[in-house]
């Protein structure tokens, strides 16, 4: 069981399931004699690597990274818009925690409904063989950088479905998990603070570089 | 002083003392050939080269403070929904500024987030904003590429575009055009072509369906829109704003207020307000994202900052939209004296801003065939009514009160 | 008509047997098979139960016992002064080797899925039925897993 | 444009919950709808075959997530009837007392999750803060906000806490205020009634063969609540009503729904405030309650969703043979494609919003 964020490491992330294409593979080796033959998204990505380049060369790589990281750190931890995504009972805790008394819009925190727009995704119940591949997409359909958090007892281990036929042994079994919240159900105030230590993760784990994503 | 004027002198002041020294000096290294630096040099010396350059420090200036009222647009957007709500809504403090002093400096991070939460959260947007920037951008793989990027571009240039449009007040505009409001509207009518470009592109059915209800919206809306607008145009006589402003201060009404717009033209002020909530697609009007059905509407498939651009441009839209409405009917920047024009201006925009945010978490969603029939069926002809009273105003009234001598109503 | 003169009437169908109240409000009764689908009919066209409440079938090893529970709830039948609506408790026996019977799904829409549930779950095959496919399993699941003899693997951490 | 198929789900904010809706549109119009469960399938019915009686009220609880006080009280009433125990009165009036605060626990989130259905999130939260009243009130007793597994066979854990009365009452006073400031904005509000009168009508006669029962039933004129019909705890001793909408416009809709369901709230309030009139001192808990089971035994108890049923068999042991649950939902998502043919897309989340989806215990 590895709770290890697999986001930021291109090579762990294509065992994840993203494949490489035919474009990544030429790209990762540009043929150093025919520089006309490069298509478009070639030349960029040559030019990516050449600007990368020249800027590790010349030390700018770090000035920037060490201006630029803590000010997009401190944006993406601040702003985690999770998912839209209700699972089982903890899913009633999730709405329950945006209701007026805990209100979780305090965090930053906005539902929204397209995985695209998201950044976390709250695994709140258990996951069942039917919905294992479905969650995967989800999970595929999110932009980088993001991070999964499982949300109550079913999430992390299976919890009172534990000898089901049909009910998967955590969420961590097929897609990395970044904060882990106890609880059959998660109480509202236990989801915040699962927010806040993924704040505290997202602060110390620092994201991926700026010139090189 | 005019923001013109302002501009000009500013535009001077650089082109003396900053452009043309650096052209001038340019063009003496080399001397033999006709460096383009010089024919700068020269242009920038005459009247035409300085007015150009006035007119970008004037758009940059109403674009800036257009961009300013933006992040106050909404944070006071979620500020009140929260306080309708009964609760606090972001409150992202300046404290937390703290922790990043500490990256930045490279110290050893410590945890306080007990202070992060407690200010007014009007870095919660500043913090949205960046991390949209920082965030994959994902093309769909069997999305029109093209016009998969071209969509955004249409909708958020337009909407940008609409900033520079109208005037703080007569004498902060940077752009005065004799059809100005005409203008304006056909930037409003823009975006629905890249909100249809855009959900078509993304292939996703949700996105399509979102971009088809914009168009059947603005089909429905843009005439009984304009209509009502043609009220004020008959009754001023120009579609300059700053005419219609001044025309609104020559009546008198009870204790000598002046009779803006509103109150002769009631009814035209009535659809004008309905059909500017459907034009800036706001609640019960937002059928392209209705996310109950469509789960982001036409912006399903967008992500990071295009998807930020979005929101920002929709936000431009609705700060543009009750501008213009201020103008047409609210007496535009005219107000008491110890309060410049420009604050009168800005506090009715906020006014009405603050009134649609209050229809927009009070009232649920209406239907496409709904939107459609209350659009053709009956704001159409409630314009069409407003504009019959206006030409009897401007037009029969006068006459008759010629021939037999009638009391100088309007 | 009141439920006595019903469980009268009952027992002069054919097929049925061991009929009696288990409680003031519920008949049970044993049904054959073969004459299923003609009791069915009268059960819905003749006394009035509008409701199917549930199916539900029981691996009894060897063979199976398919459950069916109808109400009535604007029908004919009632109970002397109490406001309690009737119900039916219909047990039939079906072999291991030819787990079929006829689909009350044209007569109640709402048996319609319960049907399903029981071919998904438990592996009987109702003839007739519209859409006989898995419910609640995904499409290519081996094996009916209510069955006493379906097998699976229990993932049990080790501590 | 021509027809085609949408998929909506498993993630899309309509569903509440984990299933799929297909549905095929002409344009914006209906033309056919396929729905599709088993997301959520925890096989609850198996893994109940291999847990004794008593254990099974953990499983219970977490079959539907809004209202698992009413499931868990199903199964106990089930399990008694089977092993033939005798609950004590003074443990039936708590129970009921358990089972109307959940039923408005459980029709206040249906409210809230209808709201943002229609496009209304204020809606939402105002319900759900008044939720959150009724949660505080089930921990008092329980100690758990959401999974209760307060009622126990043979009676309930234990026995009220003090002062549990006066801080019902106090809330429930502050909750029927509270109701009524929202009927302006929600059922006088001209474009709420636009979005839910008229849509997604069905008949009562429609709806008894679908197989839909409780308020979506209710809500056609249909006299029929098992609490009277099929009578259970102390509910034919107290005086109610059964709560239906008149014959007339906005029959067997939406609205009527949304209707039934509020007017079912006020009927809770009703009978929680009686229950606590007549509760008699005494036990909690049955003097004796057997491990051992065997025959076959069900009840049918009126869930916040309709008709809940659970069919027992034993076979001696001390863990169920068969264990069958019978959810409303099942049955009445199955029906979907009748009432929403015709209707627009923008009707989906209206109709399915107002028939109070709980995915738990439909998957099971």
């Amino acid at each position: 069981m590895s709770s290890k964020r697999i986001g930021g490491n291109p090579s762990l992330r294509r065992g994840l399931g993203s494949k490489t294409t035919d474009s990544e593979k030429i790209m990762e080796d540009p043929p150093a004699g025919d520089w006309l033959a490069l298509r478009s998204d070639q030349f960029l990505k040559w030019i990516d690597n050449a600007v990368y380049n020249a800027a590790e060369a010349t030390g700018m790589r770090e000035v920037v990274d060490r201006v630029t990281r803590p000010i997009f750190n401190y944006a993406q931890r601040f702003s985690p818009h999770p998912l839209h995504f209700g699972i089982m009972c903890c899913a009633i805790e999730m709405g329950q925690a945006s209701a007026p008394d805990h209100d979780i819009d305090r965090l930053g925190l906005v539902y929204r409904s397209s995985p695209r727009q998201c950044d976390v995704l709250i695994v709140n119940g258990p996951v069942c063989e039917k919905l294992r591949p479905k969650l995967k997409t989800l999970y595929e359909q999110m932009p980088e950088p993001k991070w999964v958090v499982a949300m109550g007892e079913c999430a992390i281990s299976g919890g009172p479905y534990w000898d089901s036929y049909s009910v998967v042994a955590g969420a961590d079994t097929f897609m990395p998990v970044d904060v882990y919240i106890p609880g059959c159900p998660v109480r509202p105030e236990a989801l915040m603070h699962g927010f806040l230590t993924l704040q505290k993760k997202i602060r110390e784990k620092e994201p991926g570089l700026f010139l090189r994503r | 002083m005019s923001l013109f004027s302002f501009c000009r002198w500013m535009a001077e002041w650089t082109a003396n003392y900053m452009l043309i020294p650096v052209f001038d000096f340019q063009k003496n290294l080399f001397p033999p050939f006709s460096h383009p630096a010089g024919t700068i040099a020269d242009w920038l010396g005459t009247d035409g080269g300085l007015d150009t350059l006035a007119w970008t420090f004037a758009v940059n200036i109403a674009f800036a403070i257009g961009m300013t009222n933006l992040i106050l647009v909404i944070h006071l957007e979620r500020k009140i929904a929260a306080r309708i709500q009964d609760r606090r809504g972001p409150m992202l403090s300046f404290r937390s500024f703290r922790e990043l002093g500490e990256d930045l400096a490279g110290e050893a991070p410590s945890w306080r987030f007990k202070d992060n939460y407690s200010g007014i959260g009007i870095l919660q947007n500043m913090a949205d904003g960046i991390k949209a920037i920082t965030k994959e951008l994902i093309v769909p793989a069997k999305a029109d590429k093209f016009l998969f990027t071209m969509g955004p571009i249409i909708f958020i240039s337009s909407s940008v575009f609409l900033l520079v449009l109208f005037p703080l007040s007569d004498r902060f505009a940077a752009s005065s055009a004799p059809a100005g409001l005409m203008v304006i509207m056909a930037a409003f009518s823009i975006a629905p072509i890249g909100v249809l470009t855009s959900g078509w592109a993304s292939n996703n059915k949700y996105s399509m369906i979102g971009g088809m209800r914009s168009a059947a919206q603005l089909m429905s809306y843009e005439i009984p829109l304009l209509l009502s607008m043609a009220g004020v145009f008959l009754l001023a006589g120009s579609f300059d704003p700053v005419t219609i402003v001044e025309q609104q201060q020559e009546g008198t009404w009870l204790f000598g207020l002046p009779m803006w717009n509103f109150i002769p033209q009631f009814l035209g002020f009535i659809v004008f307000m309905i059909c500017i909530l459907a034009e800036v697609e706001r609640v019960p009007f937002d059928l392209p994202e209705a996310e109950a059905e469509l789960v982001e509407g036409w912006t399903t498939e967008y992500s990071g900052i295009r998807y930020m651009l979005f929101l920002a441009a929709e936000y431009i839209r609705g700060f543009a939209g009750a501008a213009v409405c201020t103008i047409l009917f609210l007496g535009g920047w005219a107000g008491p004296w110890p309060i410049p024009p420009e604050i009168w201006f800005l506090s009715k925009v906020y006014l009405i801003l603050i009134f649609w945010i209050f229809i927009r978490w009070t009232v649920p969603r209406i239907r496409t065939d709904q939107i459609l029939e209350l659009g053709w069926k009956k704001l159409l002809p409630l314009s069409l009514i407003n504009i019959l009273i206006v030409i009897f105003m401007v037009e029969i009234y006068p006459y008759f009160s010629d021939i037999v001598n009638l009391p100088e109503v309007f | 008509m009141e439920i006595t003169k019903f469980m009268k009437k009952l027992s002069s169908h054919k097929g049925v047997s061991d009929v009696a109240l288990i409680r003031d409000n519920v008949v049970k009764l044993d049904l054959g098979k073969e004459d299923s689908k003609d009791f069915f009919i009268s059960l819905k066209e003749d006394y009035g139960f509008e409701h199917c409440s549930l199916i539900s079938a029981i691996d009894n090893q060897p063979q199976f016992e398919l459950v069916y529970h109808f109400s009535v709830i604007e029908g004919s039948i009632f109970i002397k002064d109490s406001p309690k609506t009737v119900m039916i408790e219909i047990h039939i026996f079906l072999e291991r080797d030819t787990p079929t019977i006829e689909s009350v799904s044209d007569l109640w829409f709402g048996a319609n899925w319960h049907e399903r549930e029981a071919y998904d779950l438990m592996g009987i095959y109702f003839l007739g039925h519209p859409d006989l496919r898995r419910v609640l399993l995904p499409e290519g699941f081996a094996g009916h897993p209510l069955r006493k003899d379906y097998v699976y693997e229990i993932h049990e951490e080790e501590w | 444009m021509a027809e085609m198929w949408i998929s909506m789900g498993p993630q899309h904010p309509m569903t509440h919950g984990l299933w799929t809706l297909k549905v095929k549109v002409d344009g914006e119009t209906i033309v056919d709808a396929d729905p599709e469960l088993g997301y959520l399938h925890r096989s609850v019915e198996k893994m109940g075959e291999r847990r004794k009686y008593f254990m099974n009220t953990t499983l219970t609880d977490r079959l539907c997530y809004a209202s698992s006080t009413t499931w868990t009280h199903c199964y106990a009433l089930s399990v008694e009837e089977l092993m033939g125990v005798e609950v004590p009165q003074r443990a039936q009036y708590i129970r009921t007392i358990m089972l109307e605060l959940q039923r408005l626990a459980s029709h206040l989130m249906w409210a809230g999750a209808y709201m943002p259905d229609l496009g209304h999130i204020t809606g939402a939260l105002y319900f759900w803060r008044d939720r959150e009243l009724f949660l505080n009130l089930l921990e008092l007793p329980s100690g758990s906000r959401l999974l209760y597994n307060y009622i126990r066979i043979g009676g309930v854990k234990r026995d009220l806490p003090d002062g549990f009365e006066e801080k019902t009452e106090r809330i429930l006073k502050l909750f029927e205020q509270r109701l009524d400031e929202y009927a302006d904005l929600f059922e006088n509000s001209k474009i709420f009634r636009m979005r839910t009168e008229d849509v997604g009508n069905f008949t009562a006669s429609q709806a008894m063969n679908l197989g839909i029962t409780g308020p979506n039933l209710r809500g056609c004129g249909t006299k029929f609540d098992l609490r009277k019909q099929d009578s259970y705890e102390i509910y034919d001793e107290i005086d109610w009503e059964i709560q239906t909408r008149e014959a007339g416009p906005g029959y067997g809709d939406c609205f009527s729904r949304y209707m039934v369901r509020i007017d079912e709230m006020k009927e809770s309030v009703k009978i929680i405030r009686e229950c606590f009139k007549k509760m008699p001192a005494g036990p909690t808990m049955a003097s004796k309650v057997p491990i051992r089971a065997s025959g076959d035994a069900f009840r049918r108890t009126e869930d916040s969703r309709g008709e809940a049923l659970m069919y027992l068999v034993g076979d001696g042991s001390d863990r169920p043979y068969r264990w069958k649950i019978k959810s409303p939902m099942f049955t009445t998502i199955s029906a979907c494609p009748h009432y929403l043919k015709g209707y627009k897309v923008a009707d989906i989340p209206s109709i399915m919003g107002s028939i109070d989806i709980c995915i738990g215990e439909t998957d099971k």
